[in-house]
């Protein structure tokens, strides 16, 4: 039970701290969650079928700050650029292919809410 | 507060604040306008924390590239000159709930982890090469397979190779999802016609 | 080799009808209906068996030179000579015997009994069974009579049978049930082959050396009877009557079982006489093994009283030092009496007979009167020795109820068979009374001679039948003998010998003249009466016999005037009635030749003497009152002779008033018959209803029997298969409730998991929306639940 | 042949042609068929000649022509045969009757392929279980038996056959389950002794037995009342004999023979083989119980058939009081109780030897009578004694056949019933004289059922039944049968010696070693008893 107490302490003090914010990898790390999580919540929220695709954009583009704060704040390097343009390139190619099906969608169903897309219905 | 503590400050609220006016915006064009905004500052907190390349290749291919593509979405598929589909309040609620939850859950995540890998590295703040701010190059040569961000004394099994082989895969890949978007994509009858 | 001569003589005479029996009845006859071929055969196998029969009787006297009939010696000498030597097997005379059990010196008359083996039936260990011979001077007067009667019969039968040649005979006594008759093949052949079986089983009966072999020729004879009652199928009455003389057989033989589970536990053998096995070894017969003391008493252990087996016998010595308790001796020898009593229609079980007289007349001539019924006193004769006091006395009992209440029944009978069928059981009962009584000659001389005058009668009742179409009630008979004179005569001959009259001579009874019957009735009831007068207390055993010598003569000549003399009562019948042929009439006369003469000059004569030949050792002085044994004095034949004119006086007296009383009642009309009948009505029914006795044994023991059975039956079916029923359907309950059991809890246990993880699956199916966004939506929860556990269970 | 290999092929020759029948003749040739198959069963009648006039010693008293081969090795089970003079007339006996009624199968119609393939497989089985000599393999047999009986029954039968089928296999099934459990007692015992390599073998188990060393006496007395259980089922004994008349009833009439003539005699044959050498102790004790039931079932069946009005079902009850003299007869063993000894071992020699030719005699005349009821069911297709009558003059020949027949089932002598009958009855007396008295009181009752039966369906002026017209004379085929019968009832009513002497030295030796082992057991109870007394 102590134990538990404290890690929810920590937990609270990391949130409680942060008055200002400074260029260091935990405000870069937010600023990414902050993302995930917008992307999270629009793909949930959104019943359009490109609010979608952008959610999906939002949480990618969490993952990519992530990646950079790791390579500018620890000793990971150049990796997590290299990973980031990986990411940036599949988002495309991702987007690119969601458009289509999106596109694909709309023809059949002349709409384009996802709640239309539901025959995998239980 | 320095400057880049300034810079960072407003490029994060930007993000922040774009990102969630995206999820809270009701229209389409609403929508790839807050994106935009949002990306648009990712690209520059990216600048800030010397990944010139990949902020550059943030602004032309997501910002210029899929948020082009995007409005080609909005447009081919929006039957009226404004798309709205609306997102009942209550849900909006409840994904805002969960969000926060999963905000908190996930920061403290984050911030549960000791990023730093070796107590060598520990007192460092960042790799030397990435702290130089001159990545262009040494991506450059990461993709031909060289690291020049590695230190070559240091234990060999956890180098890492360069990024010639994923690189390839990913330019093939890219090749095969153009043909297949564009397959996806044509111009077919609409069922039902 | 006399033993083996007369051994083959005898055989031949036995078996040659057996197989005229297996031609006859598989020859084919069916085919040819008129052809008296099969009757032929048979007449000529028992016509050649008569000779060899005779031959064999001449060979055995010449064997002892015929000393057997020596006058002046006899008395004296049979007494000492019969089983002081023992019977030797098969010929060779190396025994001396020790004469142990006789005070008189041994007067050798050379061998006259000869017994031995034929085969084996079965050996186990020491014990056997065998098919036996035992010959000695009744065996060869038996097997002399048998075959000669029988072959006389067969004649009469050939005339009277011979309506049956016909391939469609009308059977008058047989209806269908539309009222018409039954119309059916003539069994000519048929007749004829089951007479043959009856004579090979009879004769088979009387060469018998064992009790077991003549228990065997016994129930033979007993299902010859069988066929030959049963002979008209057709007949109701002639089946049910087959039927009762069988059963009522069979009870008497159930008793001859017992005798022989008695004498075959103690003794170990069935035979009579000694015999050598096949290994050399001289085995006692039962006549040895019981041995008796001077006084003609059976040896017994001082200590338990026991009766000692095998006390005295020579060479191998089976019985050891056994004994057999002496009630269990009387109850063998009841046992194999009451096999006689069945056989010889004595009472309680004489009721068959007059049923019997459903067969064809010639049957009734020879198997129930002269022979079969016959045998059951011959096997009384022949068991003699093993016989003791209180045996012998209920024997005398049984026979003299027998020949009283025959005797009555017999004087009310209308039907002239059933007449002759009381009188021979009467007259049989009269023939166990004299062996009852010691008279053991006496008892088988009037066998003999009964068997010629009975058979003769029941000829002379076949021919009037015949002649009269087939009509048996005298009432409608009467003045015959105008019509029918040869077997009006013949009878006359048969009803006088059975009557007893005789004509007294100038110089007493020795010279008198007399037939047949006069001699041997003389000689039951002077028996009867040296026995009463050592035995005042049975008295009866003589009062009966000599009132009944007169009832005898009062119903024989009552038939014959009832249906020779007079006027005739029915003019049709008497119209169409006619004489015989010659095949019928010739053996009349021949019979009653023998049934005048044969037993002449008495008990001097020489048919006395060769049946009394052979005759047990201990008969002669009679046996002297002993503690434990019936304390009963047996007569010697001194003391019969001392009484014997006496006797004969008497016996001859009641003949002539029965004889004079009917001829009063019927061969006059002094004396209206209707009004003594009417008078004496209670009496008159109670003697037509032949003393109730079927009435009684149908309510003893035919009703119950088929009550049990019945009860038997429902036992089955109620309760055994009722129980076998009942726990088939607690099965079937136990099984249902399996059942229950299995599809409420075993199969109800595994649907409810397949039921609630198929309700689960369907309850998760509701968050299977297909809602992209609630799937993000879930994966958001769980990975915020995920990590709340996490964190919670981790804290660190 | 080879001596050893004749047992086999008796066993088996039926079953091969079973196989050539059911896989080589067409089904539509029934006459072929039928021809077939009784060329099979004549050809196993020769067999079994050819085993008893050529291999079969007679005077040897042991077992003969012993055939063993590994079946089941780890549970010590053998493929064992042999021939004695217990087994060698019911051999005889089992093709013989088979032979005839294969002949009197030529009236079944329905399904013949069917019907001869199970009557062959039942064949079979008849026969090995009068050969095996191994527990486990008699108990196979016994079971392969059983279910070609259930089908015919079943298949074949009258209106109830389904419930006479059932009725009968629920009975005998009972019977054998017992039998399993005995057989496991001394499979068990014989283990646990360590002569495990013989827990099955019934000639050491009866050795054992006889050394006294097999069971305890009160295991004895267990073992030996399931196996006589079983055993008398099949005899079948009061009171457990209620499946007979329904069996015989429903059965057709080849069934019937079978049934009556081989199939009751299994009873008898598994008591004189396998309960009293294995358990002679168990037997004594039992003696009286046996004794007394053997003479209810004389009378009971007596009584019954009395009652009855079916034809078949009165020949089903003499049937019972016909073998109640078999049990009668094996039981009759008197013993001196305070030592132990067998007294008048003779006289339970001569009990055992009747009982033997009883259960011979019986297979002939009461495979006879069903044979005749049959014929005349053939022919109007009623039993109803009731309804019979004056069929001596319509039929004279089948009239004199059945009378023949009928006569040696009533114990005529010089027919086969009366030697055994009267063997077992003269054998009592020195038993007990009220068991015999009463043993012997079933030859008035037997007299009266047979001959009112007959009576009743012979004699009489006219047939009073359905279907006069039918009345005609027999065939040849059916003369033959019944011609055969009654020839062998004749010849073994006048000579009984021909069986007595196959039978008598094995008797004698089985008994022996039964007086033997019931010696050591009463011994060994004595001692135990004396000892509890020092103590």
């Amino acid at each position: 039970m102590t134990g538990r107490r404290i890690g929810l302490i920590q937990n609270s003090k990391f949130l409680l701290v942060r008055s200002s914010m400074t260029a260091d990898l935990n405000s870069y790390l937010f600023v990414g969650a902050v993302l995930f999580v917008c992307g999270v919540v629009c793909m949930a929220t959104k019943r359009n079928g490109i609010g979608v695709l952008m959610g999906v954009e939002l949480v990618l583009n969490g993952a990519n700050v992530n990646f950079v704060a790791f390579s500018r704040y620890t000793d990971l390097g150049l990796d997590g650029q290299v990973f980031s343009l990986f990411v940036i390139v599949l988002a495309a190619a991702e987007a690119a292919v969601a458009l289509a099906i999106a596109l694909n969608f709309y023809n059949n169903h002349l709409t384009i809410d996802v709640d239309r897309a539901n025959k995998l219905k239980g | 507060m320095n400057g880049e503590s300034f810079l960072f400050t407003v490029f994060a609220l930007a993000t922040c604040l774009g990102a969630i006016a995206v999820v809270f915006s009701q229209t389409v064009v609403r929508m790839a306008f807050w994106l935009v905004i949002s990306l648009g500052s990712t690209a520059a907190l990216f600048f800030l924390a010397n990944a010139d390349f990949v902020g550059a290749a943030q602004l032309l291919i997501y910002v210029g590239g899929t948020l082009v593509l995007l409005v080609f979405g909005v447009m081919l598929t929006a039957s009226g000159p404004y798309l709205k589909i609306a997102t009942s309040p209550g849900e909006i609620v409840m994904g805002s709930c969960v969000g926060l939850l999963f905000l908190v859950v996930v920061y403290a995540s984050l911030n549960g982890v000791n990023w730093r890998k070796s107590p060598a590295a520990a007192t460092e703040n960042s790799n030397p090469v990435v702290a130089t701010g001159k990545t262009l190059r040494p991506i450059g040569l990461s993709f031909l397979g060289s690291r020049p961000d590695q230190d070559l004394t240091s234990d060999g099994d956890t180098l890492t190779p360069g990024y010639l082989l994923p690189f390839e895969i990913v330019s093939v890949h890219l090749l095969v999802v153009l043909i297949g978007a564009a397959y996806l994509a044509r111009a077919k009858r609409r069922a039902g016609e | 080799m006399v033993g083996e001569t007369l051994r083959n003589l005898l055989m031949i005479a036995w078996l040659l009808p057996l197989a005229g029996f297996a031609v006859e009845i598989f020859g084919g006859f069916w085919g040819s209906r008129k052809s008296r071929v099969a009757a032929w055969m048979s007449v000529g196998c028992i016509g050649i068996g008569f000779l060899c029969s005779l031959s064999a009787l001449l060979i055995w006297g010449n064997s002892n030179s015929w000393t057997v009939l020596d006058h002046d010696s006899h008395d004296e000498t049979h007494v000492d000579t019969d089983h002081a030597k023992p019977a030797d097997a098969l010929a060779t005379d190396t025994h001396p015997s020790p004469d142990s059990h006789t005070s008189h010196p041994p007067v050798v008359r050379g061998k006259t009994v000869y017994s031995g083996t034929l085969y084996y039936l079965a050996r186990f260990g020491s014990l056997d069974i065998s098919l036996d011979y035992y010959i000695d001077s009744l065996t060869l007067v038996m097997f002399t009579m048998v075959t000669f009667i029988a072959t006389c019969i067969h004649l009469f039968a050939m005339g009277y049978m011979s309506e049956e040649l016909t391939e469609e005979l009308v059977d008058h006594s047989a209806h269908l049930s539309n009222g018409h008759h039954v119309h059916r093949p003539g069994r000519y052949y048929r007749f004829f082959a089951f007479l043959s079986l009856f004579c090979f089983s009879m004769l088979g009966l009387v060469l018998a050396g064992n009790i077991f072999q003549v228990f065997i020729f016994w129930e033979l004879v007993g299902i010859c009877s069988f066929l030959l009652i049963g002979f008209y199928t057709e007949r109701k009455s002639a089946c049910n009557a087959a039927n009762k003389a069988f059963i009522m057989n069979r009870v008497g033989d159930f008793g001859f079982l017992i005798g022989l589970m008695v004498l075959w536990t103690f003794f170990g053998t069935f035979r009579f006489g000694e015999t050598v096995n096949d290994t050399g070894e001289v085995q006692a017969g039962l006549f040895q093994m019981l041995a008796r003391d001077e006084t003609g008493n059976v040896l017994r252990d001082a200590a338990s009283g026991d009766v000692k087996i095998g006390a005295v016998t020579t060479g191998a010595d089976p019985g050891g030092n056994r004994t057999i308790p002496y009630s269990l001796l009387v109850v063998a020898g009841l046992g194999v009496f009451a096999g006689c009593v069945g056989k010889s229609a004595q009472f309680p079980l004489q009721t068959w007979l007059p049923d019997a007289m459903e067969g064809p007349t010639p049957v009734s001539a020879l198997v129930h009167s002269a022979t079969m019924v016959a045998a059951g006193v011959y096997l009384v004769g022949r068991f003699y020795p093993m016989f003791v006091q209180e045996v012998l006395l209920t024997i005398a009992y049984v026979g003299c109820i027998t020949l009283f209440m025959a005797a009555t029944i017999a004087i009310v009978a209308t039907d002239i068979k059933k007449v002759l069928a009381y009188s021979t059981i009467s007259q049989l009962g009269y023939m166990m009374l004299g062996l009852g009584v010691f008279g053991w000659g006496a008892g088988l001389f009037h066998l003999i001679t009964h068997a010629f005058f009975k058979s003769l009668m029941f000829l002379c009742s076949g021919s009037v039948i015949y002649g009269c179409h087939h009509e048996q009630e005298m009432p409608k008979m009467g003045g015959l003998w105008r019509k029918m004179p040869i077997t009006a005569f013949t009878m006359l001959v048969g009803v006088i010998a059975i009557s007893g009259l005789a004509i007294p001579g100038l110089i007493g009874l020795s010279s008198v003249f007399a037939f047949s019957g006069f001699f041997s009735k003389d000689a039951v009831v002077a028996t009867s009466l040296a026995f009463v007068k050592d035995n005042p207390s049975h008295f009866l055993l003589f009062i009966v016999p000599l009132i009944t010598a007169g009832i005898t003569a009062f119903y024989m000549f009552r038939l014959w005037f009832y249906t020779f003399a007079g006027k005739p009562r029915d003019q049709h019948l008497y119209d169409h009635c006619h004489e015989s042929p010659w095949i019928m009439t010739g053996p009349l006369l021949a019979l009653s030749f023998f049934a005048a003469f044969c037993a002449i000059g008495g008990e001097d004569g020489p048919l006395y003497r060769l049946i009394t030949g052979d005759q047990p050792a201990h008969i002669a002085h009679g046996i002297a009152a002993a503690a434990g044994s019936g304390e009963i004095t047996l007569p010697g034949h001194d003391a019969i002779h001392d009484v014997h004119g006496t006797a004969g006086t008497l016996a001859l007296i009641a003949a002539a008033s029965g004889t004079c009383l009917a001829w009063l009642l019927y061969g006059t009309t002094l004396v209206n018959v209707a009004e003594i009948r009417r008078q004496l009505s209670g009496l008159h029914g109670f003697l037509v209803d032949k003393w109730h006795f079927d009435e009684m044994y149908d309510a003893l023991f035919v009703k119950p029997a088929h009550v049990v059975g019945q009860g038997c039956a429902w036992i089955d079916k109620t309760v055994f298969d009722g129980i076998i029923h009942a726990s088939a359907k607690i099965m079937i309950f136990v099984s249902k409730w399996d059942k229950l059991f299995d599809e409420a809890v075993v199969d109800g246990f595994v649907n409810l998991l397949g039921n609630s993880t198929f309700a689960f699956g369907r309850s998760l199916r509701v968050i299977q929306t297909g809602r992209l966004r609630q799937y993000v939506m879930f994966i958001v929860v769980g990975v915020v639940a995920l990590f709340a556990i996490l964190f919670t269970t981790f804290p660190g | 042949m080879n001596p050893e290999f004749l047992l086999s092929a008796i066993i088996f020759a039926p079953s091969v042609g079973a196989l050539i029948l059911a896989l080589l003749i067409d089904s539509k040739n029934t006459e072929a068929m039928r021809l077939f198959a009784f060329a099979t069963t004549a050809v196993t009648f020769g067999l079994t000649l050819v085993l008893w006039l050529g291999e079969f010693h007679a005077d040897a008293p042991g077992m003969q022509l012993e055939v063993v081969e590994p079946w089941i090795p780890t549970w010590n089970v053998y493929y064992r045969l042999g021939v004695d003079g217990i087994s060698m007339p019911l051999v005889l006996l089992t093709s013989l009757i088979s032979m005839l009624s294969m002949g009197a199968s030529w009236s079944i119609t329905k399904h013949v392929k069917g019907y001869m393939v199970l009557f062959l497989l039942l064949e079979t089985g008849m026969m090995g279980v009068f050969l095996a000599l191994d527990f486990f393999l008699f108990y196979v047999f016994w079971e392969v038996m059983l279910l070609p009986m259930y089908f015919l029954i079943g298949v074949w039968g009258g209106p109830r056959k389904e419930y006479a089928a059932i009725k009968f296999f629920l009975y005998t099934l009972a019977g054998s389950v017992l039998m399993l459990v005995a057989m496991l007692m001394f499979y068990f015992s014989s283990s646990s002794s360590g002569a495990q390599a013989d827990g099955f073998n019934l000639i050491r188990l009866a050795e054992a037995a006889t050394a006294g060393t097999l069971l305890s006496p009160e295991m004895q007395i267990t073992a030996f009342i399931m196996l006589f259980i079983g055993f008398a089922i099949k005899l079948p004994a009061f009171p457990v004999h209620t499946w007979l008349p329904d069996a015989h009833v429903e059965a057709p009439t080849p069934i019937s023979m079978i049934l009556a003539g081989v199939l009751l005699k299994m009873g008898g044959y598994g008591i004189i083989r396998i309960a009293f050498p294995l358990c002679p102790y168990g037997a004594q004790y039992l003696a009286y119980t046996m004794v007394a039931i053997g003479v209810i079932s004389i009378i009971y069946g007596a009584f019954a058939a009395l009652a009855q009005t079916d034809f078949k079902r009165l020949v089903a009850y003499s049937s019972v009081s016909h073998m109640g003299y078999v049990l009668l007869g094996l039981a009759v063993w008197k013993i001196n109780e305070q030592t132990g000894e067998t007294m008048n071992s003779e006289y339970w020699q001569m009990g055992l030897n009747g009982a033997m030719f009883q259960m011979i005699a019986h297979g002939i005349s009461s495979a006879g009578m069903f044979f005749m009821v049959g014929v005349i069911y053939d022919r109007v297709h009623h039993r109803d004694l009731n309804k019979f009558g004056g069929l001596m003059g319509k039929m004279p020949l089948y009239g004199g056949l059945s009378a023949g027949l009928f006569f040696a089932g009533l114990g005529l002598p010089g027919l086969c019933g009366f030697i055994g009958e009267v063997f077992v009855v003269l054998s009592t007396w020195s038993y007990n004289p009220a068991l015999a008295i009463v043993a012997a009181s079933g030859v008035i009752l037997t007299a009266g059922y047979i001959l009112w039966a007959m009576q009743r369906v012979y004699l009489g002026a006219e047939y009073k039944g359905p279907h006069p017209e039918d009345l005609t004379p027999m065939n040849i085929r059916e003369q033959s049968i019944a011609v055969t019968l009654l020839a062998l009832a004749i010849f073994l009513g006048v000579y009984p010696v021909i069986m007595f002497n196959d039978m008598t030295p094995s008797i004698s030796r089985m008994a022996k070693a039964a007086e033997a082992g019931y010696q050591q057991s009463a011994d060994q109870l004595n001692q135990d008893e004396m000892q509890a007394a020092q103590r």
